[in-house]
C-alpha cells in the first residue's frame, strides 16, 4: 500500500479556496434558477478571492523561512504569498468590475472559470518544478483561453480566443520543449536540484533555458513574443482583459523570476543579458507602436509590453533589490493597469461599442469621478509622482543602475519620454477636446450606476496613490518576500 | 503534413501516434504507450473526426497561400529550429547518451507510475484533472454556442 | 513643521475645493482665500526665519525609504525663503486674477491653481533630492491640464509640446537623481557629499535649462507663454522657472563642483547668448505676450549667468533678479491680461492711446515697465548690476552682454509701453474701454509696492540669502 | 547741515510721492503748490547746508552721511549716502533754486492742461533724482540718480503722449541715455574689481594704484555716460528732439541742470579723469567739437525751441572743454551761469510760445517787441549773457573758459582756445539772428492775430520767476571777476582743484576777443536780418546744417536698421524653423516610426508564430554559442 | 538496450518539433493547426520519454503523462473554438481572423 505524503494544506488554502468557489460557483449555475445565479455565483467567487487573500496573508505571516513541499513540487515561501496576494485581490475587484458586463446567460461559468484561472496562478507563482510549472501554465492559460473567446456573440472575442489558444499553445510548447531538454541534460525537474546537478554549460540545459525564458517571455508579453497581446487585449471581454493584464503578467514575472534566480544561478551572467535585451526591445516598441493607436484597449496592451519592459529590467539585475523593485513594481502596475481597463470597460457598456480615444472625449467632464481615476492611472503609468509609478520606476532604475547596466536606464527614461505622449493623449481626450468632438459621447443621461464598478475604481486609486505615499512598509514586504531567493 | 482534407490529416495523425507509441515502448514505457493509444487514438481522434464530421467539406482551407515572404520565413524558422536541436544533440551526443541506465523491468509499468503520482507528483496528478475539468467546461460553454445570424 | 504647512495648506486647499459641491463664487473665493492665507504662512515663517544666520531653518525630515536613503525633508535656506515668498505673492495674485476673471468650471480650475502652488513651494522647500524631484514633477500635473484645458486657440499643441519638452528633460534628471542617489547611498541633499561625474551633472543642468528655459532649449516657450491663461503664463514665467535656478543653487553648484566648473564656460555662452537673443526677439515680437515671454527668457539667461558667476556678487544678484524678475514679470502678465481683457487682442498694431483717460492704467503699466527695463535705482538695476559685477571675473565679454542686455531691454520695453498707452488709440481700443478696476488694482498694486520695496532696499534680498552673507564660500561649502 | 543736505534730498521726493498718493483728490492748482513748495524745502535746505559748510573751517568741509545699506553682496556694500562738499552744495544750490523757478512758472505755462497733477509728479521726481545726483556720495548711487534723471526726462519729453513725435522723441533719448548708464555701469564694474569699493573717496585713493588700461577703461566709461548725458557728439541727436516736451521742461531739464549732469561728473570724478590726461583731454576735444557743431547748427534751425537747445549743446561744449582740461572752477562756474540765462532763454520763449497758443516756428514770429516788452527785456538779457557780453553772467564765466584754455597752452591748449572764439562768434551770430526775427522787423500776420493785446505777457506766476532769473543773468557772473576777487572757482577748488588757472592777462584780453567776436556775430546776423537774407547762403552747407550733420541718418543706419533685421531674421531664421519646428518634426516622426511598428503587426497569425519562432532560435544560438 | 541510441529518438523528436511548427506556420485550417500543435506536444513528450529512459527515472514518463491530458484538454477547447465559429459562419481561416490588427 502506497503511504500518502502529508500534504501542507495551509501552503495550498489560497488554491484550495480559490478551486472550492470555482467548484460551487459551478454547482451554482446547474442548480440556482437563472434569476439570481449571476448574484450567487459573483458572490460566492468574490468571497473566494477574498478569502484566498486573506489565507494569502497568513501563509506570508506564517512562512518566514522558505520551504519546499511534496518533494519539491511547489514552493512555501513569503515570494509565492506576496504574488499570491496581489492574485487574489486584483481577482476580488475584477469581480468587481464585471459585475454590469452584458453577457449571454454563461455567467455562472465565467466566474467559476475566473476563479478557475486564480487558482491556477496563485498555484503557479508556488510551483518549484518544471511539472508543476507547466501545469500550473497550462491550468490557468486554458481557462484564460475559454474566457477571452467567452462572448460568442462577438467574432472578436473568438478571433482572439483562437490566436490566444494557437499562439498560447505554441508558446508553451516550446516551453515543453525547453523543460524536456533541461530534465534531458540535469536529469532533474526541481529547480533547487537543477541548480545543483552537475553539467552548467552542458548544450541541453542552454538550448532548454533559452526556450523556457522564451515560453515565460511569452507569458509575459514581452517583445519579440508580445504579438498575441494586442490582439487578444482587445478582443476579449474587457474584465478578462483587465484581469491578465494584472493577473497573468504578475503570476508570469514571479515565476520568471523564480526559476531563473533559483534553477538557473550558474547561467547568470547569459541570461541577465538576454533578458536586459528582451527588456529594451519590449520598451522600445511597446511604446513606438502604443503612439500609433486609436483604440484605447489596444493602446493599454501596448503600453502593458513597455511595463513589461520595465519590470524585466530589474530581473536583469539578478539582486535582492531587483527582486524588490520587481516586486514593488507590481503594486501599483497590477491596481493602474485593472482601473484603467475598468474605466475603459465601463465606458464601453455606457457607448455600447469599442472605445476609442474618439469615444473618450469629455469623458473628464460628463463623469468627473471616472475621469479623475483613469487621469490617476494615466499619469501613474507614466510615472508622475503622487502615483506608486514614480517610485517603481525609480526602484527598476537604480536597480539596473546599480548591476551596471546604466544603458539600460538610459533605454528606460528615453521609453518613458516616448510614452508620455501617448498617456498624456488620453488625457488630453478626456478633458480637452470639446465641441464637435463632443458629440461622439451621448449627449447627458447618465450611465447606469455602478456601485461595484465604482468601488473597484475607488481601490485601484487608494491602491495607485497609496502606493506612493507608504512607499516603506510595502518595500519591506517585498524585500522579506525577494530575501525567500537565493540571491 | 501537406493534405488539404483534415479527415485524412486526422488519420495521417492517428498513425503517427500510433508509431510514437511503438517508440515508447521501446523506451521501456508500457503504459505510456496504453496511454497514447486511449487517449490520441481514441479519445482525441474521436473528437476531432468529429467535429471534422459536422463541419463537413467547409472545413478544408487551402495549404499555406498568404504572403510568399511569410511562408519562407515559416520554413526557414522551422529548418533552423530543427537543425538548432540536431547541433545541439551533436554537440551532446559525445558524453552520456550512448549508455543509458539499466533498468529493472517494473520500470514504466503502470504500478510504479500510479505510485510516483499519488506520492511525489501528487500535485501534478491533481492539476491534470483540474485541467481536465476545465477543458470539459470551456469545451461545453463555447460548444453551446447558439446560432447567431446578425452582427 | 511650518515649512510643510505650508507645502500642505494650498493642496489640503486643492482638495477641498474640488471635492466642495459649492457655488461657482464661493468656490473662486475659497481658493483666493486659501492663496492669502498661504501668503500669511510665508510671512509668518520670514518672522521666525533667522536671517542672520543663513543656515537651514525651519527644517523637518522625516525617513521615507530607509533603504534608498529617501526622506521627506524640507527647509529653507535664505535664498529659497525668498524665492517662496515671491511664489506664492505671484499665485496670490495669479488666483486673485482667475477669480476676477471668472475662469469656468472654477472647481477644477482653482484645484489645480492650488495644487502647482504647493508643488512649488515643495520645490523651494525639498532638501532631498527625490522630494525635489518629485515636486519638480508635480508642477507639471496642473500645468498640463491648465494650459490644455482653460488656454487659447492652439492650447493643445502648447500643452504637449511644454510638458513633453520639460519630462523629456526632468527624466534625464531622474536618470541623474537616480545615479547620484545610489552612488551617495543618500538622497538627502544634506547629508550627501559632492560627485564629480559630468554626465549625472549634465542630467541635471539640462533639465534645469529646459526649465528656465534657456537657449537654445526655449522651444517649448512661445506657444506656451501665448496659449496658456495670462495667469498661469504668469506664474510660469515669474515662479516656475525660478525652480530652475533653485536647482542650480542647490543642486548643481554645491554637489557638482568640478562639472559646473568646467561646464560653466558653455553655459555661460549659452545664458548670453540666451539673452541677447531673447531681447533681440522680444524687440520685434508682434504682439504683446510675445514681448513679456522673451524678454524672461532674456531674464533667465541673465539670471544664470549670476549664478554662474560663482562668486558672492553673482550669486547674490541672481537671487535678487529671480525674485523681483518673478514680481515683475507676473505683474507685467497680468496687465497683459487685462489689457487684452479691454481690446480682445495682443497684438500691438492694433493697440495704442490707452493713457488718456487711464491714469491708473498708465501709472501702473508705467511703473511696472519702468522697474522691467532696470531703470536705475530698482531692485530689477540692483539684481542686474550685482549680476554685470559678479559675472566679469568670469570674463569681462559677459559683463558687456549684460551692459547689452540692458540697452536692448530699454528698448523693447519703452517698445511696449508706448504701444500699448502712448499715442492716438488703435483700432481695437474702444472708447469704452475701462480704466483699472480697483479689484484688478488690488492685485497688481502689492506686487508692484513689493517691488518699490525692494527698489528702496535690495540689500534686504542680497544681503540674507545665503549663510553667513557669503554666497560662493556657502555654494563650495555645499551649504554644509 | 548734513540734515539740510538729507531734507533738500527728501523734500521733492515727498512732494511726488504726496501728487502721486493724493491723485484726485486734489486740485491740479494744489499739485502745482505741493511741488513748488518742496521744491522751495529743498532750496532752503541746500541754503543751511550751503551756509553750514561755509561757516566751517575749510579743512572740515568734506562730509559724508550714510542712511543704511542699500545694497550688498558679501563683503560688497553700498550705501545709501550722501556726499556734501563744497561742489554738492553749490549743484545743489543751482538745482533746487533753479528748479524751483521753473516748477512755480510751470504752474502758469501748464495751467489747463488736464493732465497738471502727473506733470507736476514727474517734475518733483526729476527735482529729487537731480539732487540724488549731485548728492550722491558713491559712484552707484550717482548712477541711480543717473538713470533716474533720465526716466523723468523721458517722461516729461513724452508728457504729451499723444504726439507720436513725442513719443519718439523721449524713446529716443531714453535709449541713448541708456547706452551711457550702461557705459557708466560697466566703469562701476571695472571699479568694483580693482578698488573694491564706489565710495569716492576710496575710489580716488587707490586711482594712483590702478593700471593705466584700467583707469583708461574707467574714465571712458564715465565720459561715455557724461557724453550721453550732455547730448555731446556722438551721442547728442537726441537733445533736440527732446524739445517735444513742454517748454519749462526744456527750460529746467535740457537747459539748466540735467544736461549738464555731464559736466559735473567730469568735476565729480576728476581725479580719474586726472590719472588719465588723454581721456581728459578727449573730453575737451569732444566738447570743443560739440560746441562748434552746434553752434553752426543752430544758425539754421527755424524752431525758436531747437536753437536754443543747440546753444545749450555748444555751451556745455565749453563746460566739457574747461573739465577737461581740468578749469573744474570755471566748468562749474558756467554751468551755474548757463542755468540762469538758459533757464531764462527758455522760460521766455515760453511766453512767446504760450502768447502765440503753442507755435514755436520763428518764421511765424517776428515784431514781438511792441506786444510783450518785458518778455522782450528778459529775452534780450538772456541773449546778452548767452553771447557774453559785459557785464551779464555768461561773460564772466564762458571768457574764464576761454582764457584757460588758453593759459593750458600746447597745440591742444591753442587749438581749444580758437575753436572756442570761433565758437563764441557763431554764439553772436545764432544767438541774434534769433533775436532779431522772433522780436524785430514787423509782426507775421500770424503774430498779429494771435498776439492780440490784452491778455499780458503772462500770469504773475510765470513772470516772476522770469524777472529774478533775469537779475540772476545780469549780476549772477560777479561772483568772479579776474584780477578783483574768485570766491566760487576757489571754493569749488576745494573739492576740486583747478589744473589751469589763467593770468589776469591772459583773461582780459581773451574777454576783449571774446566780445568782440561776439559783437561781430551780432552784426552778422543784424546786416542779413536788415537785408532779409540767411545767415548761410550756400545752401550745400544749409542743407548739411539743416540735417544736423546726418547723424540721425547715420545712426538709424548704423544700429536701429541692423537691430531691427537681425530681431527679424533671428524669428524668421532660428526661433521659428529650428527651435520651435524641430519639436513638432521630432514629435511626428517619432509617431510615424510608431505607424510603421504597428503595421507589423499585420492580424496574422501565423505572422505571430513565425516571430516567436524566430526568436526562439535567435535565443537558443545565443545561449548554446556563448558559451 | 535493445532498439537504437537515445539520439535517434531525439532527432525524430526534434523532427516532429519542427513539423509541428511548421504546420502552426503554414497552414490556414485551425483545424490542422490544432493537429501541428497536439504533434509538438507529442515530440516534447517523445524527449521526455526519451530520456526518462535514458536516465532511468520515471518523473520522465510521468510529466509525459500529465502533457498528454493536457494536450487533450487543449483540443477539447479548440475544437469547442472552432465549433463556436463555425456556429457563428465564420470561415475556417486563421488568415480570415485578422480583424484584430494595427
Amino acid at each position: 500500500m502506497i503511504e500518502t505524503p502529508s500534504v501542507d494544506w495551509l501552503a495550498l488554502s489560497p488554491t484550495v479556496a480559490l478551486l472550492s468557489a470555482s467548484g460551487l460557483a459551478l454547482l451554482a449555475t446547474v442548480v440556482v434558477p437563472g434569476w439570481m445565479r449571476k448574484a450567487v455565483t459573483a458572490a460566492v467567487v468574490l468571497a473566494g478571492f477574498v478569502t484566498a487573500a486573506v489565507l494569502a496573508g497568513v501563509v506570508f505571516d506564517e512562512s518566514a523561512t522558505p520551504e519546499v513541499l511534496l518533494s519539491d513540487s511547489m514552493a512555501r515561501d513569503q515570494l509565492a504569498a506576496f504574488a499570491q496576494v496581489i492574485l487574489a485581490v486584483t481577482g476580488a475587484v475584477v469581480v468587481l468590475v464585471s459585475w454590469t458586463e452584458r453577457r449571454r446567460d454563461s455567467y455562472g461559468e465565467y466566474y467559476s472559470l475566473l476563479a478557475a484561472a486564480g487558482a491556477g496562478m496563485v498555484f503557479f507563482v508556488s510551483a518549484e518544478n518544471l511539472m508543476t510549472l507547466f501545469l500550473g501554465l497550462e491550468w490557468f492559460s486554458l481557462c484564460l483561453y475559454i474566457l477571452v473567446a467567452l462572448d460568442t456573440e462577438r467574432a472578436a472575442s473568438l478571433e482572439a480566443g483562437l490566436k490566444y489558444l494557437v499562439v498560447g499553445g505554441f508558446g508553451s510548447a516550446v516551453l515543453l520543449f525547453g523543460s524536456a531538454l533541461v530534465y534531458g541534460a540535469t536529469g532533474e525537474i526541481g529547480f533547487a536540484e537543477i541548480a545543483s546537478a552537475e553539467p552548467t554549460d552542458d548544450p541541453f540545459l542552454l538550448a532548454g533555458l533559452a526556450m523556457i525564458v522564451a515560453g515565460l517571455a511569452f507569458k509575459v508579453s514581452a517583445a519579440p513574443f508580445h504579438m498575441w497581446t494586442p490582439d487578444v487585449y482587445q478582443g476579449a471581454p474587457s474584465s478578462v482583459t483587465a484581469f491578465m493584464s494584472a493577473a497573468t503578467k504578475t503570476a508570469a514575472l514571479v515565476v520568471f523570476l523564480r526559476v531563473l534566480v533559483t534553477a538557473f544561478p550558474s547561467e547568470a551572467d547569459i541570461w541577465t543579458i538576454a533578458v536586459a535585451v528582451i527588456a529594451s526591445i519590449s520598451l522600445v516598441w511597446g511604446n513606438l507602436a502604443a503612439l500609433a493607436q486609436r483604440d484605447v484597449k489596444r493602446l493599454l496592451a501596448y503600453s502593458s509590453i513597455s511595463h513589461a519592459g520595465f519590470m524585466l529590467m530589474a530581473i536583469s539585475a539578478d539582486s535582492a533589490r531587483g527582486g524588490e523593485a520587481l516586486l514593488y513594481y507590481l503594486v501599483p502596475y497590477s491596481a493602474m493597469s485593472v482601473g484603467a481597463f475598468a474605466v475603459v470597460a465601463a465606458r464601453e457598456r455606457e457607448l455600447g461599442r469599442p472605445v476609442t480615444l474618439e469615444s473618450l472625449a469629455g469623458l473628464g467632464w460628463e463623469r468627473p469621478y471616472h475621469g479623475i481615476a483613469m487621469w490617476t492611472f494615466m499619469l501613474g503609468m507614466a510615472g508622475f509622482p503622487l502615483t506608486g509609478g514614480m517610485f517603481g520606476k525609480l526602484f527598476v532604475f537604480s536597480a539596473a543602475y546599480e548591476a551596471g547596466d546604466w544603458w539600460l536606464v538610459l533605454i528606460g527614461v528615453a521609453a518613458t519620454a516616448v510614452s508620455l505622449a501617448y498617456y498624456l493623449n488620453v488625457v488630453r481626450w478626456l478633458y480637452m477636446r470639446s465641441g464637435p468632438e463632443l458629440r461622439l459621447a451621448p449627449a447627458g443621461g447618465s450611465p447606469p450606476r455602478d456601485l461595484a464598478l465604482g468601488a473597484a475604481l475607488g481601490a485601484a486609486v487608494v491602491v495607485t496613490v497609496g502606493s506612493f505615499f507608504a512607499v516603506q512598509p510595502i518595500l519591506d514586504v517585498a524585500a522579506d518576500a525577494a530575501a525567500s531567493l537565493p540571491f | 503534413m501537406n493534405v488539404t482534407n483534415p479527415f485524412y490529416a486526422a488519420l495521417a495523425l492517428i498513425g503517427n501516434l500510433a508509431s510514437l507509441a511503438i517508440l515508447y515502448l521501446l523506451l521501456a514505457a508500457e503504459f505510456l504507450t496504453a496511454a497514447q493509444v486511449l487517449v490520441y487514438a481514441g479519445a482525441v481522434m474521436v473528437m476531432f473526426l468529429f467535429v471534422v464530421a459536422y463541419l463537413g467539406g467547409r472545413a478544408d482551407a487551402p495549404w499555406a497561400g498568404g504572403p510568399p515572404l511569410l511562408r519562407t520565413a515559416a520554413v526557414v524558422a522551422a529548418a533552423a529550429l530543427l537543425v538548432e536541436v540536431v547541433v545541439v544533440l551533436g554537440l551532446a551526443w559525445g558524453d552520456d547518451l550512448q549508455d543509458p541506465a539499466q533498468v529493472a523491468d517494473s520500470f514504466g509499468s503502470p504500478a510504479e507510475i500510479g505510485a510516483l503520482f499519488l506520492t511525489d507528483h501528487l500535485l501534478a496528478f491533481e492539476i491534470t484533472s483540474i485541467v481536465l475539468l476545465v477543458a470539459a467546461v470551456g469545451g461545453v460553454v463555447l460548444g453551446t454556442t447558439p446560432e447567431k445570424e446578425d452582427d | 513643521m511650518l515649512t510643510t504647512a505650508l507645502i500642505l495648506l494650498p493642496i489640503a486647499g486643492a482638495l477641498v475645493v474640488a471635492i466642495l459641491p459649492l457655488p461657482r463664487e464661493t468656490t473662486a473665493g475659497l481658493a483666493f482665500l486659501v492663496a492669502l492665507m498661504e501668503v500669511g504662512l510665508w510671512i509668518a515663517a520670514a518672522a521666525r526665519f533667522d536671517f542672520d544666520d543663513g543656515s537651514l531653518q525651519l527644517g523637518t525630515s522625516r525617513e521615507w525609504v530607509e533603504s534608498l536613503g529617501i526622506s521627506y525633508s524640507v527647509g529653507f535656506y535664505g535664498f529659497s525663503l525668498w524665492l517662496t515668498g515671491a511664489a506664492v505673492i505671484v499665485s496670490a495674485a495669479a488666483i486673485g486674477y482667475a477669480v476676477w476673471i471668472g475662469r469656468d468650471r472654477p472647481r477644477a480650475y482653482h484645484a489645480l491653481m492650488l495644487l502647482l502652488t504647493g508643488a512649488i513651494v515643495a520645490t523651494f522647500a525639498s532638501q532631498d533630492l527625490l522630494l525635489f524631484y518629485i515636486s519638480f514633477e508635480a508642477m507639471l500635473i496642473p500645468l498640463y491640464v491648465l494650459v490644455g484645458v482653460w488656454g487659447g486657440a492652439r492650447r493643445q499643441a502648447a500643452t504637449l509640446t511644454f510638458v513633453v519638452y520639460t519630462m523629456a528633460g526632468s527624466l534625464l534628471m531622474l536618470a541623474s537623481v537616480v545615479a547620484f542617489g545610489v552612488t551617495q547611498g543618500t538622497f538627502s541633499l544634506v547629508d550627501s557629499g559632492t560627485s564629480d561625474n559630468v554626465w549625472i551633472f549634465l542630467g541635471f543642468a539640462i533639465a534645469f535649462a529646459i526649465k528656465a528655459p534657456l537657449f537654445p532649449f526655449h522651444g517649448w516657450l512661445p506657444l506656451a507663454y501665448r496659449e496658456a491663461p495670462v495667469e498661469v503664463a504668469a506664474v510660469l514665467s515669474a515662479v516656475v522657472s525660478k525652480t530652475a535656478i533653485y536647482g542650480f543653487l542647490r543642486i548643481g553648484l554645491p554637489k557638482f563642483p568640478e562639472p559646473a566648473d568646467d561646464l560653466s564656460g558653455v553655459i555661460l555662452v549659452l545664458a548670453g547668448a540666451g539673452l541677447v537673443y531673447g531681447s533681440l526677439l522680444a524687440f520685434r515680437a508682434p504682439d504683446l505676450r510675445g514681448v513679456v515671454a522673451y524678454s524672461s527668457m532674456a531674464q533667465m539667461g541673465l539670471i544664470t549667468l549670476g549664478v554662474f558667476a560663482f562668486d558672492d556678487l553673482g550669486l547674490d544678484g541672481a537671487v535678487l533678479q529671480s525674485v523681483a524678475h518673478g514680481l515683475v514679470s507676473a505683474s507685467m502678465f497680468l496687465l497683459v491680461g487685462m489689457v487684452e481683457h479691454r481690446c480682445g487682442t495682443g497684438e500691438l498694431a492694433s493697440l495704442g492711446g490707452m493713457a488718456r483717460g487711464r491714469p491708473a492704467l498708465a501709472t501702473v503699466v508705467m511703473v511696472a515697465g519702468m522697474i522691467a527695463l532696470a531703470v536705475p535705482g530698482s531692485a530689477t538695476f540692483a539684481g542686474e548690476f550685482l549680476i554685470m559685477a559678479g559675472v566679469y571675473d568670469q570674463g569681462w565679454g559677459y559683463s558687456i552682454v549684460v551692459a547689452l542686455g540692458v540697452v536692448l531691454a530699454a528698448m523693447y520695453t519703452l517698445r511696449v509701453i508706448s504701444a500699448i498707452l502712448h499715442v492716438k488709440p488703435g483700432p481695437a481700443v474702444r472708447e469704452g474701454a475701462l480704466d483699472l478696476r480697483p479689484a484688478e488694482l488690488a492685485l497688481v498694486l502689492p506686487m508692484i509696492l513689493a517691488l518699490l520695496v525692494l527698489s528702496a532696499w535690495p540689500a534686504l534680498v542680497s544681503q540674507s540669502s545665503f549663510p553667513g552673507n557669503d554666497a560662493a564660500q556657502a555654494i563650495s561649502d555645499g551649504f554644509r | 547741515m548734513v540734515a539740510g543736505a538729507w531734507i533738500c534730498l527728501l523734500a521733492p521726493l515727498a512732494g511726488a510721492l504726496g501728487i502721486t498718493l493724493a491723485g484726485q483728490r486734489i486740485s491740479r492748482r494744489t499739485a502745482g503748490w505741493i511741488s513748488t513748495l518742496s521744491t522751495f524745502v529743498a532750496f532752503g535746505g541746500a541754503l543751511v547746508a550751503f551756509f553750514g559748510l561755509w561757516a566751517a573751517d575749510p579743512s572740515d568741509r568734506e562730509h559724508v552721511s550714510t542712511a543704511y545699506t542699500w545694497l550688498a553682496a558679501g563683503d560688497f556694500e553700498v550705501g545709501l549716502q550722501i556726499q556734501l562738499d563744497t561742489l554738492s552744495s553749490t549743484m545743489m544750490l543751482v538745482v533746487s533754486g533753479v528748479g524751483g523757478l521753473i516748477v512755480w512758472y510751470s504752474m502758469g505755462y501748464m495751467a489747463g492742461d488736464d493732465e497738471e497733477r502727473r506733470y507736476f509728479a514727474y517734475m518733483s521726481l526729476f527735482v529729487f533724482s537731480m539732487l540724488l545726483l549731485v548728492e550722491a556720495g558713491n559712484f552707484l548711487l550717482l548712477l541711480v540718480g543717473w538713470g533716474l534723471v533720465g526716466l523723468a526726462s523721458y517722461l516729461l519729453i513724452g508728457f504729451w503722449h499723444h504726439r507720436p513725435e513725442a513719443v519718439a522723441a523721449a524713446k529716443k533719448a531714453f535709449v541713448m541715455n541708456a547706452i551711457g548708464d550702461a557705459t557708466f555701469a560697466l566703469a562701476c564694474v571695472l571699479l568694483i574689481w580693482e578698488t573694491g569699493t564706489l565710495e569716492f573717496a576710496g575710489v580716488f585713493e587707490d586711482v594712483g594704484s590702478l593700471s593705466s588700461t584700467t583707469v583708461n577703461l574707467v574714465a571712458l566709461g564715465l565720459l561715455g555716460g557724461a557724453i550721453a548725458k550732455s547730448a555731446q557728439i556722438p551721442l547728442q541727436t537726441w537733445l533736440p528732439d527732446a524739445m517735444e516736451g513742454p517748454t519749462p521742461v526744456s527750460a529746467l531739464i535740457h537747459a539748466a541742470t540735467m544736461v549738464t549732469a555731464g559736466v559735473y561728473l567730469l568735476v565729480r570724478a576728476h581725479p580719474i579723469f586726472e590719472a588719465t590726461p588723454d581721456v581728459q583731454h578727449l573730453a575737451a576735444i569732444l566738447g570743443a567739437a560739440t560746441l562748434l557743431v552746434a553752434g553752426a547748427i543752430a544758425l539754421v534751425q527755424w524752431d525758436i525751441k531747437r536753437v536754443i537747445a543747440y546753444s545749450t549743446m555748444s555751451q556745455i561744449g565749453y563746460m566739457f572743454l574747461a573739465a577737461g582740461i581740468g578749469a573744474y572752477g570755471y566748468a562749474i562756474f558756467h554751468l551755474m551761469t548757463h542755468a540762469f540765462f538758459k533757464a531764462l532763454l527758455f522760460m521766455s520763449a515760453g511766453l512767446v510760445i504760450h502768447h502765440l497758443d503753442g507755435e514755436q516756428d520763428i518764421r511765424r514770429m517776428g515784431g514781438l517787441k511792441e506786444v510783450m516788452p518785458r518778455t522782450h527785456v528778459a529775452f534780450l538779457v538772456g541773449i546778452l549773457a548767452l553771447v557774453g557780453i559785459p557785464p551779464f553772467a555768461g561773460f564772466w564765466s564762458k571768457d574764464g573758459i576761454i582764457a584757460s584754455a588758453l593759459a593750458a597752452g600746447g597745440a591742444l591748449g591753442y587749438t581749444l582756445y580758437v575753436a572756442a572764439l570761433i565758437g563764441a562768434l557763431f554764439t553772436g551770430a545764432y544767438a541774434f539772428r534769433l533775436y532779431y526775427t522772433v522780436f524785430r522787423g514787423s509782426q507775421s500776420e500770424y503774430a498779429a492775430e494771435h498776439a492780440h493785446e490784452g491778455h499780458g505777457e503772462g500770469p504773475r506766476s510765470m513772470l516772476v520767476p522770469v524777472w529774478i532769473l533775469t537779475v540772476l543773468s545780469t549780476i549772477g557772473g560777479l561772483v568772479v571777476i579776474p584780477g578783483v576777487w574768485h570766491p566760487l572757482t576757489e571754493w569749488i577748488g576745494e573739492t576740486a582743484e583747478a589744473l589751469v588757472d589763467p593770468t589776469v592777462a591772459e583773461d582780459y584780453e581773451t574777454s576783449t576777443l571774446a566780445v568782440v567776436l561776439g559783437l561781430v556775430g551780432l552784426f552778422l546776423a543784424r546786416r542779413a536780418f536788415q537785408a532779409g537774407r540767411q545767415l548761410v547762403t550756400n545752401p550745400a552747407i544749409w542743407r548739411v546744417l539743416e540735417h544736423k550733420l546726418y547723424f540721425d541718418e547715420l545712426y538709424d543706419a548704423l544700429f536701429f536698421r541692423p537691430a531691427v533685421a537681425l530681431s527679424v531674421a533671428l524669428r524668421r531664421n532660428v526661433e521659428e524653423p529650428v527651435i520651435e519646428r524641430s519639436l513638432d518634426e521630432i514629435g511626428s516622426g517619432t509617431i510615424q516610426v510608431g505607424g510603421e511598428v504597428a503595421r507589423v503587426q499585420s492580424g496574422l497569425l501565423r505572422t505571430y508564430a513565425v516571430a516567436i519562432a524566430f526568436a526562439v532560435c535567435v535565443l537558443v544560438v545565443v545561449f548554446v554559442a556563448v558559451r | 538496450m535493445d532498439g537504437p541510441d537515445i539520439g535517434w529518438y531525439l532527432i525524430v523528436a526534434a523532427m516532429l518539433f519542427g513539423i509541428g511548427a511548421l504546420g502552426v506556420m503554414l497552414r490556414r485550417s485551425p483545424l490542422i493547426v490544432l493537429l501541428s500543435l497536439e504533434i509538438m506536444l507529442n515530440a516534447s513528450n517523445l524527449t521526455l520519454i526519451a530520456f526518462a529512459r535514458q536516465r532511468g527515472d520515471l518523473t520522465g514518463q510521468v510529466f509525459a503523462l500529465a502533457v498528454m491530458a493536457v494536450a487533450a484538454a487543449e483540443v477539447a477547447i479548440g475544437l469547442g473554438l472552432i465549433v463556436a465559429m463555425a456556429r457563428r459562419r465564420m470561415v475556417l481561416d486563421v488568415d480570415q481572423a485578422s480583424a484584430l490588427r494595427g
